[in-house]
């Protein structure tokens, strides 16, 4: 670059700077592995209920790639989700069992389904978008409905019985070998997801959430980022798509419903939109509340629910995750 | 011991039952890392010993799944309370065995949640048998889990055909949307209409009715002149009236999920002035549930449908029933067949630990209860050694009003019906 | 030489309103022309449509000698057409850095880039912290600019522009609303602006104008009524019988060298 | 031609009740600017005191309906002031998402807990029960009923916000509350107004509705979707708009359910699809 004429660049860099701390990035993954190995040895019969809410998360952190952080409006993207689950146990239902290969196309069909709905809802902004991606599950829903040969229509779609992971692992009664595989599927998302939320690509997309406009004006485009951005989301949510069809062994249409879509967005809001941590906190608060919550009074949970809602809006209107925040910041800093 | 489940995990299954005293309190807590790692040791040494499973008079716990919450509590406070009455009849103990019932909430048709339950249940609560369930899709995701859980299931609704082939160990004891259908196709061939219009919900058991209905309607020789697949969320049935009324059907077989669109189903075959051009409303009893009549008013007279049981059923065994119903505190208004289908239900799982004396031993289990027969508040009914299914009468009912409540009025009976689907199939 | 900037006989009108009747103008590289008017006179309509967020009905758009006028408006800004807004746009939950990496790393084309850390793109970095500093935002590089005082979100907007790197930059009231004794930082950072570089500046603040501007356009009704040296306009009589005319007693002084006269905007 | 009318017959009833249930959730969502996803759960309320009063207490219809827009306004009033105003305007709308999600299941979960899981028929006096032969077909009576309820509430929403100084103030706080406020119009107050005045249309609308969308707790999640459709579509904030919308997705609907009944959603959603891509800013509002 050339030298902008003027005084020398001398002030110094103030010295407590959030960025450039290298290993700053490992940070939340590591916290998650902990939590994960020690919620393993605790709690082992639970195993099933954990995979659940690790499935939530993932989800729920698709979820904020487009609402969190590019200001998309959506309540559908449990298309994404589903397209990945059904592509999983269509495909293992017709003979493919490896599991990683599994998850892995459902991954691609996550962000088939990604680019398909972004070609759709990103005509519009605001409410009408909102609109547009209910019309687009609902219609998704119904095509998995009539398509009863493929997907085992309402009945759901069963005989899903994936193999061994790396042909050794075997699915067991306990859900050990499921847990443990979404952990690591967790994490490793996590890891990609954090460096993606930090790269320019990242930084771009945060400016289209809060100014598209201004980013035209800086010369760059909205839509092909946006739609870039749903791909990447398309292929975490189909990841957990996939990764439920084959640890639980059954697809039913409840994975591409608006009710799915609209509890994940819940647990976002929860949570906190626009940070991964929120979406993860979300996903576990919610998640869990309701477990314990219906277990303990499994008729009138759902005012509970509704109240812990209502009092999350009125308290920390951030969501969950800026309490988190707050508590941070009143512990000394780590590293420099 | 069975084949083909996981070797190298079954018999971890009965350990866990044997070391469940060991085991149980101080869970949630924090320092539980030690624990865990004393208690990997304990189920170790366990595993290497306990092969046969302990069997002593301890308790035997059943897992129940079912809406407790949601559109469909109605059907999982059924569960409830028919298992409630059958152990208020036959008490706690089966054999020299106490038996606790766990009650888990799954509101609508969720499989990943369901398998995530039953895991839950089979493995932390150490249940020997697994029961409920409304939905299919619940059904067919805890089927795979049997038997390596070595847990038999007593299906408590769940109406589709296929579900009992799916795991030796499922035991029926609800209906399914078959045995219940072809009958009403009889009947709507014996009472002489020969032009037939299908109306069912786009769904599952809305197809299989459809089929049901249709083959055997067309093989004793009606026409089926329409065939209409109503999307599940419809409530205005406007259009669809009209639409059956301008084919010239002189009857309409119908079949929705019990809730609201039955409501608006029945009000619209009125208001649009069907039933006063003379055509008939045949429906299963789905459409025509016990508390839902009252709502119908004067409207619903007349309504013929075909269901295994009404609770207006002329027999001591369900005035039996009903008083239990009443003892444990339910109201006689909310008895629905899902109450039945537990109550039975209970009966079977009764009759499995006595023949097992409380072990776990899921192929003994089974086998004691295929032929079984007994009365039950519906009727003679037995479970088919085949199917694994219950064979029971199907009775054709007619809403009637009695007094100032209406009843399912039943006017004809076939008897000892078995699941045409899963006879179909083969 | 091509002039950097050239516009055509640009119209535009709205609902039967003409917004832009006929305008031409040509800026050359190291241009400083300033663009005046009262309140609705096109101007903010103008350079709207010179960077192509409108579409002009009738007139063309040529950068450095190429015809523009079908060119969307990103591709304009990534062939050196660049903007700053009257009403501060930016981003409110990124800091300044954040800002300048944004931009510095749009015009190297390098916001594709999805698995890298933007700490690894070390040169933006340095640039970045650069700019900053020869804007005096060092004291504030790491704070979101919805916490920061409206003069250094003015001075975020132009450091935006200078990271761009254009050839032509069209400033839209670059003092608009700032307290006039910082003013001159404004004008401190304006004045070190690239050389080669084509301004094309709507103000109102007369103090700037007459720092600044070697040449000014004076736009009323959508029309160019008068352009030439800031003393030449100032002096024009149709100039002031427009501004008395739009703005009656108001801003009397409006084109006098005396102190600010931009208080009547809202 | 017979079909047609038929068709039309329907449309218009179906139609109708949507415009009276989401006439007041559009005007909310125009002037408060607050997504309100829990309107479904006022129009539910609405159905269950007028359940209520015509069943178990015996008063009658009109008095029913009556009170069922009373209770749900009473109701409602209170969580206006302490939970909806402080979300009007939120720079997040997924936080009102979220708070009026939190409401619906609340009331969900009451409603349960009060009237049990079971469905709920508001029983019709004889004058408007039963089917009503036209000549060219036999109607039911509840639908006329309807239809001459949403053509007087259109007519007396357009009345009342065209030639009332109420409707001067609205409409002068739904463009610009600030500006409004300055000019002394006491803004706070219409809000209170306009709340109640939807709260009470969409109770009004689910209690003569209950025909043709049957009451049960889950009547608030299982509506919620096709009323946001019609606000958006008609554009929010728009009583034209409205209208337009739901007469065009009731014809749409009942259409596709008449001439392919298999197929019947999708009709639907393609439909919205296409109208949204046509008119992204609600149907009465053209380019902008």
């Amino acid at each position: 670059m050339a030298p902008i004429p003027g005084r020398p660049a001398a002030s110094p860099r103030p010295g407590c700077r959030s960025r450039g701390v290298p290993g700053r990035e490992l940070v939340a993954p590591t916290v998650v592995a902990i939590l994960g190995a020690l919620a393993y040895l605790a709690f082992p019969d639970d195993l099933a209920f954990f995979t659940r809410i690790i499935v939530a998360a993932l989800f729920v952190m698709s979820l904020d790639l487009v609402v969190g952080y590019c200001g998309v409006a959506t309540l559908g993207h449990a298309v994404l989700y589903g397209a990945g689950a059904y592509a999983a146990g269509i495909l293992c239902v017709d003979g493919l069992t490896d599991p990683l290969l599994l998850i892995a196309a459902g991954s691609v069909a996550g962000v088939v389904a990604g680019l398909v709905t972004a070609l759709v809802i990103l005509r519009a902004h605001g409410l009408p978008q909102l609109v547009l991606s209910i019309a687009v599950v609902q219609l998704a829903y119904e095509a998995a409905n009539k398509a009863r040969d493929i997907t085992g229509g309402s009945d759901g779609l069963s005989g899903i019985s994936p193999g061994p992971v790396f042909g050794l692992f075997e699915f067991d009664l306990w859900g050990r070998t499921a847990y443990v595989l979404a952990l690591v599927l967790l994490i490793a998302t996590l890891v990609v997801l954090r460096r993606v939320v930090r790269s320019p690509f990242g930084l771009l997309c945060r400016g289209i959430k809060q100014d598209p406009d201004r980013i035209r004006a800086i010369g760059g485009t909205i839509y092909g980022n946006l739609v870039k951005m749903y791909a990447l989301s398309g292929a975490v949510a189909g990841l957990a798509g996939g990764l439920t069809a084959v640890t639980t062994g059954v697809v039913g249409l409840d994975s591409v419903s608006f009710e799915w879509s609209a509890e994940a967005l819940v647990m976002l809001v929860l949570g906190g939109a626009g940070t991964l941590y929120g979406a993860l906190v979300g996903a576990v608060v919610f998640t869990g509340f309701e477990h314990y919550v219906a277990a303990v009074d499994p008729y009138h949970w759902l005012f509970v629910v509704g109240a812990l809602l209502i009092g999350v809006v009125l308290a920390l209107p951030a969501g969950l995750g800026s309490l988190a925040a707050w508590l941070r910041r009143l512990l000394p800093q780590g590293a420099p | 011991m069975p084949t083909d489940g996981c070797p190298a995990f079954a018999p971890a299954a009965m350990v866990s039952i044997g070391v469940r005293v060991v085991s149980c309190p101080a869970r949630r807590k924090g320092e539980v890392v030690l624990m865990r790692s004393i208690r990997v040791l304990v189920v170790a040494a366990a595993f290497a010993v306990a092969i046969g499973g302990v069997a002593s008079a301890e308790t035997i716990k059943v897992g129940v799944i079912g809406p407790m919450s949601g559109p469909f509590s109605l059907y999982g406070r059924n569960f409830k309370l028919g298992i409630d009455a059958y152990v208020a009849m036959h008490g706690k103990k089966a054999g020299s065995h106490d038996v606790e019932f766990i009650y888990r909430d799954l509101d609508g048709p969720d499989p990943a949640k369901a398998k995530s339950l039953a895991q839950e249940l089979i493995v932390k609560d150490k249940v020997q048998y697994l029961a409920g369930v409304y939905f299919t899709p619940n059904a067919m995701a805890v089927a795979p889990l049997l038997v390596q859980g070595k847990t038999p299931f007593i299906l408590m609704n769940a109406a589709t055909s296929a579900i009992t082939e799916k795991s030796p160990y499922i035991v029926r004891t609800s209906f399914t949307m078959w045995q219940n259908t072809v009958p009403a196709a009889r009947v709507a061939r014996q009472k002489g209409y020969k032009k037939v219009a299908i109306a069912v919900s786009d769904y599952g058991p809305g197809i299989d009715a459809e089929t049901a209905f249709r083959q055997t309607f067309e093989a004793d020789g009606g026409t089926v002149i329409e065939s209409i697949r109503m999307p599940v969320r419809t409530t205005d049935f406007g259009p669809v009236m009209q639409r059956i009324r301008n084919g010239g059907a002189d009857a309409v077989f119908a079949f929705l999920p019990a809730g609201p669109p039955t409501l608006a189903f029945v009000k619209a075959f009125i208001d649009n002035g069907l039933k006063a051009a003379g055509i008939q409303l045949l429906t299963t009893g789905d459409v025509t549930p016990e508390p839902d009549l009252p709502q119908f008013g004067d409207d619903g007279i007349g309504i013929i449908s075909t269901y295994h049981y009404s609770r207006s059923h002329a027999s001591p065994e369900n005035e039996a029933f009903l008083a239990k119903i009443r003892e444990v505190g339910g109201r006689v208004e909310d008895v629905t067949m899902a109450a039945v289908g537990a109550f039975d239900g209970a009966h079977v799982i009764y009759k499995m630990i006595e023949a097992t004396g409380g072990e776990r031993d899921p192929e003994k289990a089974v086998a004691a209860v295929k032929g079984l027969s007994w009365i039950s508040p519906r009727g003679p009914v037995s479970i088919d050694p085949e199917t694994r299914h219950i064979t029971q009468n199907v009775y054709v009912r007619s809403v009637e009003k009695q007094g100032s409540t209406y009843i399912n009025k039943e006017i004809l009976t076939f008897a000892n019906q078995p699941d045409y689907g899963l006879i179909k199939a083969k | 030489m091509t002039a950097a900037l050239e516009v055509q006989s640009l119209c535009r009108s709205f609902d039967g309103i003409v917004v832009a009747d006929n305008i031409s103008l040509s800026l050359a590289a190291g241009d400083r022309v300033a663009l005046i008017g009262p309140n609705g006179a096109g101007k903010t309509t103008f350079v709207n449509l010179v960077t192509g967020t409108l579409k002009p009905d009738a007139g063309r758009i040529l950068l450095a000698g190429v015809d523009v006028t079908a060119v969307s408006d990103v591709e304009r800004v990534r062939r050196g057409l660049v903007r700053t807004f009257q009403i501060t746009r930016l981003f409110p939950d990124m800091t300044v850095h954040e800002h300048l990496m944004l931009a510095l790393l749009q015009r190297a084309e390098k916001t594709g880039r999805l698995f890298a850390s933007l700490d690894s793109f070390k040169d933006a970095g340095a640039e970045a912290d650069d700019l900053i500093a020869q804007l005096g935002l060092a004291p504030v590089a790491d704070v979101k600019v919805r916490a920061l005082a409206y003069g250094h979100q003015r001075l975020v907007e132009i450091a935006i522009a200078v990271a761009l790197k254009p050839k032509v930059l069209l400033l839209d009231e670059p003092a608009a609303g700032i307290p006039h004794d910082e003013v001159l930082r404004i004008i401190e950072a304006l004045e070190r602006l690239p050389a080669d570089l084509a301004i094309l500046m709507i103000e109102h603040d007369m103090d700037l104008v007459f720092r600044f501007a070697e040449r000014v356009i004076v736009l009323a009704a959508g029309k160019i009524v008068c352009q030439g040296t800031p003393e030449e306009v100032g002096r024009d009589p149709a100039v002031r019988a427009v501004y008395l005319g739009s703005y009656a007693s108001r801003d009397r002084d409006a084109l006098g060298p005396g102190p600010t006269v931009g208080r009547g905007r809202a | 031609m017979n079909v047609l009318l038929s068709i039309a017959f329907d449309a218009l009833a179906y139609g109708m009740v949507l415009f009276i249930i989401c006439i007041g959730l559009s005007v909310m969502m125009g002037l408060m600017r607050v997504i309100n996803l829990a309107h479904g759960a006022f129009a539910m309320i609405g159905g269950y005191i007028a359940s209520y009063v015509a069943g178990p207490m015996g008063w009658g219809y009109v008095p029913a309906l009556v009170c069922g827009v009373i209770g749900a306004a009473l109701i409602a009033l209170p969580l206006e002031r302490l939970l909806y105003r402080r979300v009007y305007g939120a720079s997040d709308p997924l936080v009102q998402v979220l708070m009026t999600i939190g409401l619906t299941f609340c009331i969900i979960g009451a409603t349960n807990f009060l009237f049990g899981s079971a469905m709920r028929a508001i029983p019709l006096p004889a004058l408007i029960s039963g089917p009503v032969d036209l000549g060219v077909r036999t109607v039911p009576a509840h639908r006329l009923f309807v239809i001459a309820c949403g053509v007087v509430i259109a007519s007396g929403l357009w009345y009342l916000i065209e030639r009332t100084s109420f409707g001067i103030r609205l409409r002068a706080t739904v463009d610009n509350t600030g500006m409004a406020g300055a000019l002394g119009v006491r803004t706070d107050w219409i809000y209170t107004a306009t709340f109640a005045l939807a709260v009470g249309l969409a109770a009004f609308g689910g209690a003569v509705g209950a025909e043709i969308m049957p009451l049960d707790p889950y009547y608030a999640l299982r509506y919620m979707v096709t009323f946001l459709v019609v606000v958006s579509v008609g554009g929010a904030g728009s009583i034209g708009g409205a209208l337009v919308a739901a007469l065009l997705l009731g014809f749409v609907d009942t259409t596709g359910r008449y001439l392919a009944p298999n197929y019947g959603e999708f009709f639907f959603y393609l439909a919205v699809i296409a109208i949204v891509f046509v008119f992204p800013h609600g149907l009465l509002r053209r380019g902008a």
